[in-house]
This record gives structure tokens, C-alpha cells and sequence, in this order.
């Protein structure tokens, strides 16, 4: 899906919609974890 | 537009307001403070991705897939800033052992410093390099040890806590780090046809990242903590002053193969959405450090040792 | 009773010491050289087997085989010390902590330099990398194999003790020190390299000097941090 | 001149609260079962160790503060040998001497330990002859404080009565003994006072 012409790459959201996913993917599963592990310090 | 400065303006404001009212008003708001700056950085960073996805203009060369540069960049960017305060937690927490001198080690290297400062306003050449560099050095030191010695004073920081703050650090750059190095593969590959490109900034990234998971895992491996303590500030702190020239050597062999480089000409409204997403992320993993910190303290806590048993009669 | 020796005396012992250890059972040394030769024989294997290549490969199969008889070489030179607890013992005598530390450095060091030195007319029979340029080129090689060998001995010595005290297994030393020492086993191997397969942009000094400055960085960080590894906290 | 000290291991207090004074010159003997902390306790006025709580003081300094300064003059002998079982015996004890400054004098050393100069390494050696060249080792020190931890221990009886003359020499000679064993019988000759360990506590003073 990738088109170079003169250049200039056209199209390409799947790379831009991994890499954006990948990115909210891992900040969450971060988030989640260090909520996880807080509430059970707290404990 | 306006300066991408803004957002991080009000933001570090913020923060500031929130250490403040967390140490003067104490219970609840001293345990949750951080959930403030979480809570505007996550703002901030759906702002950052939904404009860096649909509001931002297409880059001149590579169109669309510059898009990735939003969430690209600032991994890069704040994964080192999280290992700058990883370092700066080993430092201090080497440093708090002996907090009684921390006097005596601020007047050292503010006198040093702005003696190098002054040296390298008033000299030329290869000298003035030098001076500006140790100078600069110094002064670093020097804020270093101010703030050392402003949070052992109001905050209690001792050797303890700074080492919790190196590890949490630690770990939201090594999380940082792995998500810029998928990153740069998905980038790499409509940009340069190749799922890793042995670009400098890149190669010495993964070597970082590898540098720190290996502290990491030291970490894991050393049982007492007073142990632990010491050798993983002082495995950081080594860890870290070699980044530099790690990112010398390898710039230095990808040089000589003739590699292109990431295209650094980006217009104004770029970089305004660039520092938007790029400040989320900052604000983003001071919660996460915060919270880290939280946890490994509750942890410490949790392992501390039992007290000493009461004194027995000794028969004579 | 006579004075008690300076740090440098006190190093300069260590050293002695542990390279009389190393005379007095040479078939560690010589084992090391076998290990380190089969490494090189089977990055040859690995590589694409035209001499062109090879040449290009040399620099970078003798300084990986190099340095994982490092990891070989460290272990032992703690196994050693950690027998008979002579590593405490030495500090309660007291030897100055930084004295033990460039002590075993620079005895590591000049082990490593013998392996390479063994293994060179090896690497340039197998590979078919003769050094062009007469006695200035070895000269220059002897100086990339001494620094390369220090710069590999240092964080090598420092991390073999970590692992060595934490009780760790034998993967965690490569993997503390390895990415630490990219810098070095880069300059190490390209200066090598350029020295067999010529070097027309005169790039060899440069690495040197990378090289130089990696070493000195590390021996003065590590010599300077190896007492609060080394001694109770 | 030891005041309080304790000292622990993961969560286990080794030696707790431990206090008592020793004057120059005296034969202190510690007894106790097997983990009651004798060789804890050792190993921290030999400043191997740091002790978490409490201080131990010689000669009016801190030991582990000021252990560059107290080293020299505090000896340990225990299993721990410190010797290199690659050399021999002699080089060891050249090895040693020249480290810390001292005379060689390897043959005399050897002879009052009962040890012929030979030139096989240490791992030839038998354990007892083992403990007799880690015995001439600690005693090149010449210490002001002699900690002696488990001295009897793979010793044959003429390596009970060697140990015994060379530290009532020594003795004699003004420094000051601490020795840790089961067997206080032995001992007994040789010590002025004597403290029971147990579980890391001192319970009788004697």
C-alpha cells in the first residue's frame, strides 16, 4: 500500500496505525500493571 | 500557531502546584498527588495523537508515514529523559549516603562550576571547549546536588528513596525504550524499505536499552537491599556516562557506510504537534515514575527488617 | 618491619600475583586459547568462505573471540580469589580497594593480550589477512591489541566481581557487560580490520583514539566505584 | 569497646545487641552453638562486616569507620584461609608479606607452624597443614588484636598445642585475643574471661 512517486511515499496508514496502536498498546498495559501491582502493595 | 512551549509550561506549573499542596496539606492529597499530572498529560496526549493522525499536515517527503514521527520522536526523547533520571536517582542515591556532606559538595562544584563558566567566557580556542564542558559538568552537579539537598531537607529523601526513584525510572525507560525500538522498525520499513536500518541514533538506542535491562535484571538478582542499593547506583551511573560514547562509536562506523538520516526539516506545525505529543509523554511517564516510586517504596517497606529483638539478662 | 606498600606498589603486586597463578597452572591460558581459536574457526564457517569476505570478517571474529574468553577469563580470575575468601582477605590486610581492582585488570589484561597475540598468526592464515605495511602496521596492531585488551579488562574485572558476589549465573556477567562494551569491541575490531584490508581514509587513528578513550573512561570510573562493590554495605 | 552492636542478615539479626569491654592485652573467649553468632561477631570487629546497629571501638576509634587506620592492626584467622591454592606455600606467604609491608622471613614462619618449605601448591596440601600455613599468614600481621575463629578446627593434637603456644606468645607479647570455639576446654588456658552466645545475644559473661 505503498506508493513512491517522485519520491514522495503515498499511502501507508497501516504502518502509521501500527505504529500509533502499538504506542496506546503499550502506555496502557504500562498503566494498567503499575495500578495493578499499586493496589496490591496496598494491601 | 502557537509555541509548542505552552502546553509543558502550564504543565510543569502544575506539577509544581501539586508538590506544593501535596506537602502542605498532607493525608490523601500527599499519597495521590501524581494522579494530577497524570491526568493532564493523558489530555494532552489524546489531544497529541488525534491532531498528530488528522490534523496534522502530511510531511513533504514521506507523506502520511511521517505521521509516526509523533509518537516515534517522543519515545525517543522521554526514554532518555527517563534514563537521565534514572542516573540522576543513582547519583543522589550514592550522594545520600553521606548527606551530611552534601553542604560541603554544593560549595565545591558551584564554586567550580562558575569558576569553569567565568574560565570559558574569558578564553579561546580548544581551552574555552574544555572549560565550558567541565564548567557545564560542574554546574549540573551542582542543581543535582541543590535538589539532593531540598528533598533530603522537606522530603526525606535519603539513599532509600532515591534508588526506589532510580528504579522506577529505570524500568518506564526500559518500557519507553522497547516501544521506540518497535517504533523505529515500523517506521524504518515504508521509509527505507527495511525493517531495521542500522541508523546510529537507532543501533546506540538498542544498545541502551540493552545496557539497562541487564541493571535491571542485576537488580533482580541481588538479594539485600542495602547490597542491591550500591551496586545498582553504581551500575547506572556507569551505564549512563557510557551512552555518549557508545552513540560516538556507532555514528562514527555507520558514517563510513553513507546511510541517510531521518529528514529533520519539519515545518512549524509539526513541531508544534511534535513537542504537544512529545510533552504527553513527559507528563505521562512522570505519573508512571511516580507511581513506580510508590510501589518500590511499599516494597522496601514491606522487606524492612525486623527489630531488634529485646536486650536478654546476661547472667555473670 | 618495612613500610606499608603505596596503592601503586600494592596493584603492581596484585598483578604479579595473579599472573604467577597464571604460570603456575598455564593450562588455563592455554585453554582460553583453544576456546577462543574455535571461535574464530567457526565464525570462518558461519562466514561467506571467499577471501575477500573473510578478510573483512577478521577484525571482528578475533575480537569476538577475544572477547568471550573474556567472560572464560574472568570467571576464573575470581574463582581464585573466592576459594579460600582470599578477595576479603586482601581487603582486610588491607590492600587499597582500587589497588586490587587495577591489580587484576591489568592482570586480565595482559592474559587477554597473550590470547591475542597467540591467535594473530592464526587469524591471518585462516582469514588470509596478511598486515600490509611492515613493522609501522604491527606496530600499530600491538597498540590496538594492548588498548583493546585494557578496555575489555576493566568493566570486564569490575562486572566479573558483581556477578561472582551476587551468586549470579554465569549469564548475567555477558549480560551486564557486553552492552557496555560495544564501543570498544567496535573500534577494537574495525581498527583490526582496516589494518588487514587497508585503510585508505587514514581512519585507523581515529578508532585508536576512540578506543583510548573508552579505556580511560572505564579505569578511572570502575577503579573509583570498586571499593563500594568490594567491600560490606 | 564493643557497645550495641548488631548486625543482620537478610532478616535474621545475626548478632543483636551485643556489649561488652575488653581491656588491652586480655584473652577473651566467646562460646555458643553453631548459628549463635560468634563468627558474625568477628567478622564485624575484623571489619569484614558492617555492623547495622552499635558500634565497636579499638584503641578509642571506630572500627568499620575508621577501617583503613584499624586493619592493620586487627588479625583474623578463621576457615576463610585467603590462600592461593596455586601457589605454594611459600609464595603465599611472600605474597602476603609483601602486600602488607612485612618481612618475609618465609623459613622461620613456616618452621613455627611446623611446615617444611616446600614447593608444591596449597591444593596438595592436607586440610590440617592448611590451617597451619593460614595460620602463619594471620600471624605475619603482628596484630594488636588477634580474632581467632574456630582456631582448633582439622587440627591434629600437636596443631591444638602449636596453636595454643603461639597465641600464648603472642599473647605475652601484649596483644589482645579473641577467640571463638566449641571446645572450651582447650581454650580455657589460655583466656581470662569468657561469653556465652546465644542466638546472637550475649547471655552470660563470665
Amino acid at each position: 500500500m505503498i506508493f513512491a512517486t517522485g519520491g514522495v511515499i503515498v499511502g501507508g496508514w497501516n504502518f502509521v496505525w501500527t505504529a500509533y496502536g502499538a504506542t496506546w498498546l503499550v502506555l496502557a498495559g504500562y498503566a494498567l500493571s503499575l495500578w495493578w501491582r499499586g493496589r496490591k502493595e496496598a494491601r | 500557531m502557537p509555541s509548542g512551549y505552552i502546553p509543558g509550561a502550564l504543565g510543569l506549573a502544575l506539577f509544581v502546584v501539586l508538590v506544593a499542596a501535596a506537602k502542605l496539606a498532607g493525608g490523601k492529597v500527599r499519597d495521590n498527588w501524581e494522579h494530577g499530572i497524570g491526568l493532564y498529560g493523558l489530555g494532552l496526549f489524546l489531544w497529541g495523537q488525534y491532531s498528530g493522525l488528522f490534523v496534522a499536515p502530511r510531511e513533504a517527503m514521506m507523506g502520511d508515514v511521517g505521521r509516526i514521527l509523533y509518537v516515534h520522536v517522543p519515545a525517543a526523547w522521554i526514554s532518555m529523559m527517563a534514563f537521565t533520571w534514572a542516573f540522576a536517582g543513582s547519583f543522589g542515591s550514592l550522594m545520600l549516603q553521606a548527606p551530611q556532606q552534601l553542604p560541603k559538595i554544593l560549595g565545591a562544584t558551584g564554586a567550580g562550576g562558575a569558576l569553569g563558566i567565568a574560565a570559558a567566557v574569558a578564553l579561546d580556542g580548544t581551552p574555552r571547549k574544555l572549560a565550558a564542558f567541565f564548567g557545564v559538568l560542574l554546574v549540573l552537579a551542582f542543581l543535582e546536588c541543590l535538589v539532593l539537598y531540598l528533598g533530603h531537607r522537606f522530603f526525606g529523601w535519603d539513599a532509600d528513596s532515591a534508588d526506589h526513584f532510580a528504579e522506577s525510572s529505570t524500568e518506564t525507560g526500559i518500557v519507553l525504550g522497547l516501544l521506540l525500538l518497535f517504533l523505529g522498525a515500523v517506521f524504518a520499513k515504508p521509509t527505507w524499505g527495511t525493517y531495521w536500518t542500522w541508523d546510529p541514533r537507532l543501533t546506540a538506542s538498542a544498545i541502551m536499552v540493552l545496557t539497562f535491562v541487564g541493571v535491571s535484571l542485576l537488580r533482580a538478582t541481588v538479594s539485600d537491599p542495602d547490597t542491591r542499593r550500591s551496586w545498582v547506583s553504581v551500575a547506572t551511573v556507569i551505564a549512563y556516562i557510557n551512552i555518549p560514547i557508545t552513540y560516538m562509536a556507532v555514528k562514527w562506523w555507520r558514517t563510513m557506510h553513507q546511510l541517510q538520516s531521518t529528514p529533520n526539516t519539519l515545518d512549524s506545525d509539526m513541531t508544534f504537534w511534535l513537542r504537544v505529543n512529545a510533552w504527553a509523554f513527559l507528563f505521562l511517564a512522570m505519573w508512571f515514575v511516580a507511581r513506580g516510586w510508590r510501589i518500590a517504596a511499599a516494597r522496601a517497606a514491606a522487606e524492612a527488617p525486623p527489630p531488634l529483638p529485646p536486650a536478654r539478662e546476661v547472667a555473670r | 618491619m618495612s613500610a606499608r606498600p603505596g596503592v601503586i606498589r600494592q596493584a603492581l603486586m596484585v598483578a604479579q600475583k595473579d599472573l604467577l597463578i597464571e604460570v603456575r597452572s598455564p593450562s588455563r591460558v592455554v585453554g582460553l586459547f583453544f576456546f577462543a581459536l574455535a571461535l574464530v574457526v567457526l565464525i570462518a564457517f558461519t562466514a561467506d568462505a571467499s577471501p575477500g569476505v573473510l578478510r573483512k570478517t577478521a577484525g571482528g571474529a578475533l575480537w569476538l573471540g577475544l572477547l568471550l574468553a573474556s567472560t572464560r577469563a574472568l570467571d576464573l580470575s575470581y574463582a581464585v580469589e573466592t576459594d579460600n575468601d582470599a578477595l576479603s582477605g586482601l581487603v582486610l590486610w588491607p590492600v587499597h580497594p582500587a589497588a586490587v581492582f587495577y591489580g587484576k585488570a591489568i592482570a586480565n589484561t595482559a592474559v587477554l593480550a597473550l590470547v591475542g597475540t597467540l591467535l594473530t598468526p592464526l587469524v591471518v592464515a585462516l582469514y588470509s589477512a596478511p598486515i600490509p605495511g611492515g613493522w609501522p602496521a604491527w606496530g600499530q596492531y600491538a597498540v590496538i591489541l594492548g588498548l583493546g585488551s585494557a578496555a575489555l579488562a576493566a568493566p570486564g574485572t569490575f562486572y566479573a566481581l558483581l556477578t561472582t558476589r551476587a551468586r549470579a549465573s554465569s549469564v548475567m556477567l555477558p549480560l551486564l557487560m557486553f552492552p557496555l562494551v560495544v564501543p570498544a569491541l567496535l573500534s577494537a575490531s574495525r581498527a583490526t580490520t582496516l589494518l588487514m584490508d587497508g585503510d585508505g581514509m587514514g581512519e585507523v587513528p581515529g578508532w585508536v583514539s576512540l578506543l583510548l578513550a573508552f579505556g580511560l573512561l572505564h579505569w578511572s570510573l570502575e577503579g573509583l566505584f570498586y571499593g563500594s562493590i568490594v567491600e560490606d554495605s | 569497646m564493643v557497645d550495641d552492636l548488631s548486625r543482620r542478615f537478610g532478616q535474621r539479626w545475626a548478632v543483636a545487641r551485643a556489649s561488652f569491654s575488653l581491656p588491652r592485652g586480655e584473652a577473651l573467649m566467646l562460646t555458643g552453638n553453631n548459628g549463635s553468632g560468634k563468627t558474625t561477631l568477628l567478622r564485624c570487629l575484623s571489619t569484614a562486616l558492617k555492623p547495622h546497629v552499635g558500634t565497636a571501638r579499638w584503641g578509642g576509634v571506630d572500627l568499620w569507620e575508621q577501617r583503613a587506620a584499624c586493619r592493620p592492626k586487627v588479625s583474623l584467622y578463621s576457615h576463610a584461609s585467603a590462600l592461593y591454592e596455586d601457589l605454594s606455600g611459600p609464595e603465599n606467604l611472600r605474597t602476603w608479606a609483601r602486600l602488607g609491608g612485612y618481612e618475609p622471613r618465609v623459613e622461620q614462619r613456616l618452621a613455627e607452624v611446623g611446615l617444611e618449605l616446600r614447593p608444591e601448591p596449597v591444593r596438595t596440601y592436607s586440610a590440617g597443614m592448611k590451617r597451619r600455613l593460614a595460620l602463619a599468614r594471620a600471624l605475619l600481621k603482628e596484630p594488636e588484636l588477634l580474632l581467632l575463629d574456630e582456631p582448633f578446627a582439622a587440627l591434629d593434637p600437636d596443631g591444638r598445642t602449636l596453636v595454643l603456644d603461639l597465641a600464648s606468645r603472642r599473647r605475652a607479647a601484649g596483644t589482645t585475643l579473641i577467640l571463638a570455639t566449641h571446645i572450651p576446654e582447650e581454650a580455657a588456658k589460655l583466656c581470662d574471661r569468657r561469653i556465652h552466645l546465644e542466638s546472637g545475644q550475649i547471655v552470660e559473661v563470665a
